[in-house]
């Protein structure tokens, strides 16, 4: 295996260095801004996160197509899959930083460490989607998940705040000590930490012997406890709707969207490199036990969200749910057919990007709505039609967005999706995830019910900046679009693992 | 296996380190907990010595016993104001843990004696060279310069972040 | 000139109608629609008798394509022979006398244009069905007017019975139009075509004939009495009567046009029609419910008096006869019997309508002088109970009584159609064409050594000597004796001069010597077609004959010369002996109907104006029939009680249903998925979710809730979960 | 002193931390049973790296392969830096609630 | 090109109804009115020009949109679908007016969501992708929800969630047939021989192709079931249609309108559209006659007409009454269409254009008596004739269509696909004309209970019909008469495509036999 040396990487490792230079600048403005104009901080972070896009963007075409670089002596790997992820990644954090600037709910007094953490988390996040050693992919988690225990428990008045951190490092200790054991086994299996050498020498130790079914099952279980909860698949999803609700909403925002992409890159990654054989996937019917996850998922998902009231625990619940729908997806990598396991692998990029703009989109939403009417439960949103109709309107089409009507992105998500894990040959799967998007719409419905179909007893309307609609613009617009265009499925599709 | 003196001290090695273990998670008094834990922690480095990683064995006592569990004690203390450090286990949940747990251990156990791979591997006596050289090339120079630098911003983002939030307290 | 008089008989009525409706949107309306309406039906008269004219020995279609898709195509036109030009002679002569008489008995109502509308509009879809050249088209004619029965029967709808008895008759003659349409299905799958005769291959008569002989027309007799089922409603025969004496609701010209001249004898005219694709068991089903209606609807006529329920009865028991001439083969006897009863009852109900109108007009007056004008009501009259049904007071016989000098000529003309109606021999229409259908059964039966149709030739006879009977009654009751109300009585006049012409017209042509339409022996010719159960067609002309020397009526010959051939077939010897039987037939027919008619009379003499015995004695001493009759035979009873609770029982039972278990088995399925879901999580107990309607929403909130409950609050528990899962995960894989 | 022994010793550690994280009603216990998972863990690859993975050679020196111990190392690193979040996360939760039982946190639920 | 035209014009005024102000409500209206009109002219355009064939290229567009799935803007017309949008664009601007005066709240995102709405359903009708096709279909569930659920009576929160979740239910399924369709559109012999196509004559062509993937009588029979319940819920069919009663008692009578008018109508088409044209191996076994399955189309045609005919008895509101009512006939569309012979799929083409037309009246008349007594319960009405005859006529008009009186253009639908019916399946049908006596019960009864009898004095100064109500009723009343008299006018537009689609399925059926 060819890979680059220490210093050779070092170019190629730039985006990541720059995130941490910034992160290490923010902290120091924070210092120097003596009269907490925290705002320039942000926009010290934004400035970063645009470095490395640069960087992303130069590095990548340096790489140029289809090529990928194992950098580091094969710690991490620098090839398509990654830049997009890195791109979705960064993006994911600027609109979390653009959150967090109107969000009234964070100490402003702490802000500070508060974006050099935000930039701090997106490189953890990037080392994830880059990672091809198992020392790598799990520093990488820790990293991210040890800056995600911080942010959630980042509201100084808030016991929530604290309640939800204290779950998220319990839990998260907990599935990542398992994965560790995991990794262990795996290691103690083939003798290397390398992915691509595991996924070489695990079907040969299995096929002669060496190891059981057994061993290779219970090591993927353990790992996936570790991954799972970053994704926040069943039964590992628990502290999620907990976390969510109590951490502050741009943390939330940007947990149920960069977390979970991120995790979704390192268990693509994972497996395809891993576990890419067949025979060995087989031999512990990894497909049909991801199938389960993912429909127990959705379905509890999307269950557990009918009855909330706190809108942001509903989109925690849906966000589940939809980690379900991305799983189906990723029950594609067991397939033989190299063809679709491409499908699926595309099929989770588009629906990550769709995911991104009306999740994301939505916990904007949640946050204005929570700056002006100061809550976060659906009766907040009653009467919003008119007291807020752009807002409103915004939301709904997010709302519907995420349950997959059609011209709305959200349904050419989940028309590639299913598309895909039907050509799986996974009927029921498809099934069951229709007939999920059928029960969520009732749930998103509640809300848009409120918004549009209840009147509020406090009628005076709000008003946001222009800068709020720019915003939320760039949300709505892709929402919109996204599925009417075919170069997000060329995109989509081009970004294979190798 | 015979029956050597080596062998003797890694029983005994072995046996503090799980009785240890064990204490660690039935001794009512935390604070016995914690010396319990202490003892565990210094058998898993002598294990460590057994396995020839002198530089782990000494990690394990310094991070370890020096930090963590001063750490832990620390934590300990912080939070028992009223010291009330008597833990109340309820029935149904020990004995729920303690079947997952059994179960857990029975199926681990099981792949350890059926994984043809891990049997018959014991310790020859072979003496190697000191690790430490070795560890230091490897981090610093060679492939585990990358987890090392990123441990290192992960150790200044869990600096950061402990700051932060044990500063809580400083509210005006 | 065929299609250019055809387009101004339909066209004049519609438009009249047409004219009214569009003003009527435009929210103003025609100040003589009366003089329009009836004019058009004049129009419309006239181009009857122009066409008369024009009838050619061979009958040509003529139709244009309707409705074609690939192969098969529906075709719309006129057949125009001798039976179609009698029947729009018939329609047009009764609507215009109608309408005539109507001008000066609605006079005065608030709704005075929309009834002529009406009376247009129904007198277009009368004709339409007259002309109709298929089924598809009769059957459009077929329910226009009943669609104009409808709103013409409900136009006084004010009054509940009125209301009720419009629904009744459209509801009523739809279950027959039902059977009607089925009949057509199977005709149209068997032939493709809906056609009767369009002059190539492909009419249903054409295509019947090719069917004789095959031996499989089992199918064809279903076929045949479902189409008579329209009939059965349409003309009001036992089971489907009922609607009839309810529809006397309707203002009388209305009777006297549609409830007995016209629409009800339309179910005659198709039974007609459809005489070529008649088998035998059709036939004999015809046949019986046509004599058990005419003997079942003349008993339920003694006990009646509402004058117009009478009248209505009456129709019906004419109406069986017709229905059993036609069952019995001499289905040219039966129209015979159409035209004559047509001018005839509507006399009657016309003369009804005049007596009506003269008690009723002194309502008016009271009415003008206390409400300064306003229109007058008709619910508010105080009504005579009797047995739960009420009879208007200047309907209700008993009221009446010596009125033949105070209305003179309603009384004259009056009693002309009563003679004519129950037989009087000779002078008199109705005895020409009652002995022809009373002969013609006989003939049938003594030819077919059928005891079927001696039975049915027995209540025939019956039914003839009870119709003298209560038609007389009617009479004695009405116009002779002492009045009996006399502040009623006071107020009696004679009608107007608009409503006594028609009458007089009306009783001119139930004489038949200056009738000329029937002198013209040509005009009723046996279909072009042969006969399903008569395979042979006989060649033989109806004037081959006709050389009788008491031959004064073409109908009558033409009658008992094609029962003849039908019975003989093209063997002339046997059809000779057909001929002598029938002859025969007549004569003992004859007869016997002078001998009951007579008995029935004399009878009704002694009891209604000698006085001689009393009706109310004799109705004590059987009692038990006198309720059957007064009771009708129980046939509303039987189907207020049976068929009517059970479709509302049915409706209420479906509309439950949808609640409870189609929702419920949504429910039943989300119940099943909840259990197990409830189990697979470990809570067992499950509450009985309540409520009907939106359980599947219900069930997954439900589930939403169980969700809820592990998600505790407590991280202990959820990473119980999450252990317990990987264990659980573990060692499902293992077993696999 | 064969792999097995040390397999075995790393897989009681592990299900005694696990059963520590489970039963204890305490947040420091059950950080003391995640740290015991870990040990287990690190216990694991050093005992997979002395003995599955053949020696290494570098310039003449046998030493065994020490990719596992580094990893263990590492190992040791994280959960030092783990259980000082997680303690100041404990401070913050006894500041807050007054109590670190962990059944005693759970206003958010449902 | 003037077909996209015409299904995007409404969308465009969506935009320009959005950026007017809102309090210029008048010109609001007038927009809409124009927007609507606009395909109205170009349908009427389509209507006299569809047998020219040198002007069918204005009537379709073919453009590449989803390039990865081969996925194009695909829209064309043939007499089933022309008729069906002539219907649509008619509808429209009936509608507009419909909601003129009775629209209270919001007029502006009424109209606006109400031009999305025709967007939606005219696409539909034209689109010959079946993505394309999809997409539309599902596009109309938005507009509905919003135009239900905050313009609706009191329940319309639940009536219009109801709506949706059964619709998306059902279309769930017709998803995952369209996905099926698809990933097997170019398997011939199993081998992938072409690319995947989602284009409805070209998935026509294979399916019919021997050996193809498409044409496997299994395979068929799957997907046949997958889109047919997302039609049925649609149309709706037993036991789908509970979603429907509720939806349209609180709809307002405008979306009534378009619901019973057109969206029904989007279920039977596509059935005709998919289930027969595409499948017509799964259409054969579904309708061949034989056991249980042979028979289930025909049957659920027939549940659909008893069973909404007495639902429809027992109902005491006057809306729900006309929704269950529309239950029953549309029975008769399915009924037609499971003859497959030309008679009966003429009569179910027909009865969709005329159910169409007579229930957008029903609903406006019901709408129109709504207005004025603010209640729609049967039995506290009574003696209304006297005092609104031009609206009594009305009625009596469409409820005599309705019930299927010859002569008007209910009847000739009905019997049509009866009569069609009969050839197959003659129980069935014979059971079915139990439809038609109920159907004349609950008209006549309603008729009575509303108009007939003495004048409740509650209601002595109820208003008399409006001239703009009158404007909405005469044009449907005129073509329900005008086609009663000569259906020919809408007949001659599909006859082709009817004779060509029952030539497959008839002999498809007799191969099977």
């Amino acid at each position: 295996m060819d890979y680059l040396e220490n210093i050779e990487s070092l170019a190629y490792f730039s985006p990541e260095i720059l995130l941490v230079v910034f992160a290490a600048a923010v902290i120091i403005l924070d210092l120097v801004v003596k009269n907490r104009e925290s705002e320039k901080v942000a926009y010290l972070a934004l400035v970063g996160l645009g470095c490395s896009l640069v960087a992303i963007i130069i590095t990548h075409s340096a790489l140029g197509t289809n090529e990928s670089k194992n950098l580091f002596w094969g710690m991490i790997r620098l090839d398509g899959f990654a830049v997009f992820f890195k791109i979705l990644l960064l993006l994911a954090t600027a609109a979390t930083i653009l959150f967090s600037i109107r969000s009234e709910e964070l100490d402003v007094r702490l802000k500070g460490e508060y974006y050099a953490l935000l930039l701090a988390v997106t490189f953890g996040m990037f080392l994830m989607a880059s990672a091809t050693n198992l020392l790598m992919i799990f520093i990488a988690l820790e990293t991210v998940s040890l800056t995600s225990y911080i942010l959630a428990g980042f509201l100084t008045h808030s016991p929530r705040s604290s309640e939800a951190a204290f779950k998220y490092i319990t839990y998260g200790a907990v599935a990542s000590g398992t994965m560790l054991f995991g990794l262990s086994l795996i290691f103690g299996m083939v003798g290397t930490g390398d992915l691509t050498t595991i996924g070489q020498q695990l079907p040969v130790v299995l096929a002669s012997g060496e190891v059981t079914a057994l061993g290779v099952l219970i090591a993927i279980t353990f790992i996936l406890a570790g991954i799972g909860y970053k994704i926040a698949s069943v039964p590992f999803h628990m502290w999620s709707p907990d976390v969510y609700e109590g951490a502050p909403i741009p943390i939330t925002a940007f947990l149920s969207v960069a977390s979970k992409a991120a995790g979704f890159a390192l268990f693509l990654r994972f497996f395809f490199s891993g576990f890419g054989n067949s025979e060995v996937m087989q031999s512990i019917d990894l497909g049909l036990l991801l199938a389960i996850v993912s429909a127990l998922t959705m379905t509890i998902g999307n269950l557990a969200a009918l009855p909330q009231q706190n809108v942001k625990r509903l989109l925690a619940y849906s966000s589940i749910a939809h980690g379900g729908y991305l799983l189906m997806g990723a029950v594609l990598l067991t397939n033989g057919d190299a063809a679709i396991v491409n499908k699926g692998i595309g099929a989770i990029i588009f629906y990550l990007i769709v995911y991104f703009f009306m999740n994301l989109g939505a916990f904007y939403v949640v946050v204005l709505i929570a700056n002006e009417a100061g809550t976060e439960m659906i009766e907040g949103y009653r009467g919003l039609s008119s007291r807020a109709p752009l807002v409103a309107g915004a939301m709904a089409i997010f709302l519907f967005s995420l349950t997959g009507i059609p011209f709305l992105a959200g349904f050419f998500g989940k028309w590639v999706l299913f598309t895909a894990v039907i050509e799986g040959n996974l009927y029921w799967l498809a099934f069951v995830g229709l007939l999920n998007s059928v029960v969520s719409l009732y749930y998103y419905a509640r809300i848009v019910k409120a918004m549009y179909l209840e009147s509020a007893e406090d009628t005076e309307s709000f008003s946001f900046s222009k800068g709020t609609f720019a915003l939320l613009t760039v949300f709505v617009v892709p929402t919109l679009l996204i599925g009417l265009l075919n170069i997000f499925y060329s995109l989509s599709e081009k970004i294979t693992l190798q | 296996m015979e029956f050597t003196l080596k062998t003797f001290i890694f029983y005994g090695f072995a046996l503090i380190t799980i009785a240890s273990a064990l204490a660690v998670v039935t001794v009512r008094n935390i604070v016995h907990a914690a010396f319990a834990l202490m003892v565990t922690l210094f058998g898993v480095a002598g294990l460590y010595v057994f396995l020839q990683a002198d530089f782990l064995a000494a990690t394990q006592v310094i991070v370890y016993v020096g930090g963590i569990l001063v750490l832990i004690l620390f934590g300990v203390m912080m939070t028992s104001g009223r010291l009330e450090m008597r833990i109340h286990i309820e029935r149904g949940q020990l004995l729920l843990g303690g079947g997952i747990s059994l179960a857990l251990l029975m199926l681990l156990l099981t792949v350890i004696a059926n994984t043809p791979k891990w049997e018959n591997l014991t310790d020859d006596g072979t003496a190697f060279e000191p690790t430490t050289k070795r560890i230091g090339e490897l981090i610093l120079n060679e492939k585990f310069l990358l987890p090392f630098e990123v441990a290192s911003v992960l150790l200044l983002v869990a600096l950061i972040g402990a700051a932060l939030i044990s500063r809580k307290e400083v509210r005006d | 000139m065929v299609i250019p008089l055809i387009s101004i008989i339909l066209l004049c009525p519609l438009a009249a109608f047409v004219i009214f409706a569009l003003l009527g949107l435009a929210k103003r309306s025609f100040p003589r629609q009366d003089l329009l309406s009836t004019a058009a039906m004049l129009a419309a008269l006239v181009c009857s008798f122009l066409l008369l004219r024009e009838v050619v020995p061979d009958p040509k279609p003529h139709t244009v394509n309707w409705i074609s898709v690939g192969d098969f195509t529906f075709s719309m036109g006129f057949y125009l022979d001798s039976v179609t030009v009698i029947m729009l002679i018939v329609v047009t002569l009764v609507s215009s006398l109608v309408h005539i008489f109507s001008i000066g008995y609605m006079h005065g109502d608030p709704r005075y244009p929309r009834f002529f509308a009406y009376l247009s509009l129904f007198s277009f879809s009368m004709l339409f069905l007259v002309v109709s050249d298929n089924l598809l088209g009769i059957y459009i004619g077929w329910e226009l007017v009943g669609l104009c029965s409808y709103l013409l029967i409900g136009f006084w709808f004010e009054k509940d019975s009125a209301a009720n008895a419009c629904k009744k008759a459209f509801l009523t003659t739809r279950v027959g139009d039902v059977g009607m349409f089925i009949g057509m299905m199977m005709l149209f799958a068997k032939f493709k075509t809906l056609s009767l005769y369009d002059g190539t291959e492909n009419g249903i008569f054409t295509l019947v004939e090719g069917l004789s002989g095959t031996g499989d027309i089992i199918w064809l007799s279903i076929a045949g009495i479902l189409i008579f089922c329209g009939a059965i409603g349409k003309s009001a025969q036992v089971p489907l009567h009922t609607w009839l004496p309810d529809a006397m609701e309707g203002p009388t010209p209305v009777s006297a046009l549609i409830h007995a001249a016209t629409m009800v004898a339309a179910g005659v005219y198709l039974t007609a029609r459809m005489f070529p694709i008649l088998t035998d068991t059709s036939s004999l089903v015809i046949a019986y419910i046509g004599g058990i209606t005419a003997l079942v609807a003349a008993t339920i006529a003694i006990v009646r008096f509402d004058i117009k329920r009478v009248l209505a009865y009456s129709t019906v028991s004419q109406l069986g006869y017709m229905m059993l001439a036609i069952g019995a083969g001499s289905y040219v006897a039966g129209l015979f019997h159409l035209t004559t009863h047509a001018f005839f009852k509507a006399l009657l109900f016309l003369g009804s309508g005049s007596v009506i109108h003269a008690f009723h007009a002194m309502h008016a007056h009271h009415d003008e002088d206390h409400t300064d004008g306003e229109a007058h009501e008709h619910d508010d009259h105080s009504l005579v109970h009797e047995h739960g049904s009420e009879i208007p007071p200047d309907q209700d016989m008993r009221n009446m009584g010596g009125l033949r000098r105070k209305m003179p000529w309603t009384f004259g003309t009056m009693l002309v159609a009563t003679l004519s109606i129950s037989g009087v021999p000779f002078l008199f229409s109705g005895f020409w064409s009652k002995d022809a259908i009373l002969g013609g059964v006989l003939g049938h039966a003594m030819v077919s050594h059928s005891p079927h149709y001696y039975i049915l030739f027995g209540m025939a006879l019956i039914a003839a000597g009870i119709t003298a009977f209560y038609m007389f009654r009617l009479i004695f009751m009405t116009f002779f004796g002492e009045p009996r109300n006399q502040e009623m009585h006071d107020m009696a006049h004679e009608s107007p001069w608009v409503m006594v012409v028609p009458l007089l017209v009306l009783a001119v042509l139930s004489i038949p010597i200056v009738n000329p339409i029937w002198f013209n022996k040509d005009y009723v010719k046996p279909p072009p077609q042969s006969h399903i159960h008569a395979p042979a067609h006989a060649q033989l002309g109806p004037d081959t004959k006709t050389g009788d020397a008491n031959s004064g009526f073409a109908f009558f010959w033409i009658s008992e010369a094609q029962a003849a051939e039908e019975e003989g077939g093209k063997n002339t010897e046997k059809a000779d002996d057909a001929y002598r039987i029938h002859k025969l037939a007549h004569n003992i027919a004859m007869v016997l109907s002078i001998c009951v008619a007579g008995l029935g009379i004399l009878l009704s003499w002694l009891f209604y104006h000698r006085r001689r015995f009393s009706a109310e004695s004799v109705a004590t001493k059987f009692s038990p029939v006198y309720n059957l009759f007064w009771n009708k035979y129980y046939f509303d009873e039987f189907y207020d009680g049976v068929l009517v609770a059970l479709t509302v029982w049915k409706s209420r039972l479906f509309a439950q249903f949808d609640g409870a278990i189609v929702d419920g088995t949504v429910n039943g399925v989300g119940t099943v998925t909840r259990q197990i879901f409830a189990a697979f999580i470990g809570f067992f107990d499950n509450r009985v979710v309540d409520g009907i309607v939106n359980r599947v929403a219900e069930v997954t909130w439900a589930a939403g809730g169980r969700i809820r409950r592990i998600q505790t609050g407590a991280i202990q528990t959820y990473l119980f979960v999450v252990l317990g899962g990987i264990v659980l995960i573990i060692l499902i894989f293992r077993a696999l | 002193m064969s792999l097995q022994h040390y397999l075995v010793i790393s897989a009681i550690l592990f299900t005694l931390g696990i059963f520590a994280v489970l039963t204890r009603k305490n947040a420091i216990s059950i950080l003391m049973g995640i740290e015991l998972i870990l040990n287990s863990c690190n216990l694991n690859f050093a005992a997979f790296s002395r003995f599955v993975v053949p020696p290494e050679n570098v310039d003449g020196l046998i030493i065994p392969n020490i990719d596992g111990q580094v990893i263990a190392i590492f190992g040791i690193v994280l959960a030092a830096a783990e259980a000082a979040v997680f303690l100041a996360i404990i401070l913050a939760i006894y500041r807050e609630f007054g109590s670190i039982r962990p059944d005693e946190v759970d206003t958010l639920k449902g | 090109m003037l077909l996209s035209l015409m299904i995007f014009v409404p969308l465009l005024g969506m935009i320009v109804v959005l950026l007017l102000p809102r309090e210029s409500e008048e010109l609001i209206k007038r927009v809409t009115l124009a927007f609507t009109l606009i395909p109205l002219i170009l349908a009427v355009y389509l209507y006299i020009t569809h047998n020219q064939p040198d002007l069918e290229h204005l009537w379709k567009q073919n453009v590449p949109w989803i390039a990865t799935f081969n996925i194009q803007y695909h829209v064309g017309i043939d007499g089933l679908s022309a008729i069906l949008i002539l219907l649509t664009a008619l509808l429209g601007p009936i509608c507009v007016l419909a909601s003129w005066r009775n629209i209270e709240k919001g007029i502006k995102a009424y109209m606006a969501l109400f031009l999305l709405l025709e967007t939606g359903m005219l696409g539909f009708f034209a689109a010959l992708d079946l993505f394309l096709f999809f997409v539309f279909f599902e596009l109309t569930l938005l507009p509905m929800y919003f135009l239900i659920g905050v313009w609706g009576g009191p329940r319309r929160e639940y009536a219009a969630i109801k709506f949706f979740l059964y619709t998306l239910f059902g279309s769930v399924l017709m998803l995952v047939a369209i996905i099926a369709v698809y990933l097997n559109s170019n398997v011939i012999n199993g081998i992938a021989a072409e690319a995947r196509t989602f284009d409805i004559p070209t998935l026509i062509e294979r399916a019919a192709t021997e050996g193809h993937a498409l044409a496997n009588g299994t395979f068929q029979m799957w997907v046949f079931l997958g889109f047919f319940i997302g039609f049925a819920v649609k149309v709706p069919i037993f036991p789908f249609h509970t979603w429907l009663p509720d939806a349209h008692v609180e709809a307002p009578t405008a979306i009534s309108v378009i619901l019973a008018g057109v969206l029904l109508k989007m279920g039977t088409y596509g059935l005709v559209r998919i289930n027969m044209d595409m499948l017509p191996e799964g259409m054969a076994f579904f309708t061949n006659g034989a056991g249980f399955w042979g028979n289930s189309l025909a049957l659920l045609g027939f549940i659909n007409i008893v069973y909404g005919s007495f639902c429809a008895l027992a109902q005491t509101d006057f809306k729900k009454l006309v929704a269950y009512s529309s239950i029953g006939h549309m029975g008769f569309v399915i009924l037609g269409l499971a003859a497959g012979n030309e008679v009966g799929v003429t009569g179910a083409i027909l009865q969709m254009f005329n159910h169409g037309v007579i229930s957008a009246m029903l609903f406006l008349l019901v709408g129109v008596l709504y207005d004025r007594a603010h209640h729609r319960e049967i039995n506290g009405f009574g003696g209304l004739g006297n005092r609104m005859p031009i609206y009594t006529g009305i009625t009596t008009l469409a409820f005599m269509a309705s019930l299927g009186l010859p002569g008007l253009s209910g009847f000739i639908g009905e019997a049509f696909s009866l009569l069609g019916a009969y050839e197959r399946f003659p129980t069935l049908a014979i059971l079915s004309t139990i439809g038609i006596v109920v159907g004349a019960a609950y008209f006549l009864w309603t008729l009575q209970r509303v108009f007939l009898g003495t004048l409740n004095p509650k209601y002595e100064a109820l208003p008399e019909i409006n001239r703009r109500e009158i404007l909405t009723l005469v044009p449907l009343g005129i073509l329900t008469i005008v086609l009663g008299i000569w259906p020919h006018f809408a007949i001659e537009m599909f006859s082709e495509s009817v004779v060509e689609l029952t030539t497959k399925i008839m002999g498809t059926l007799q191969a099977n036999l």
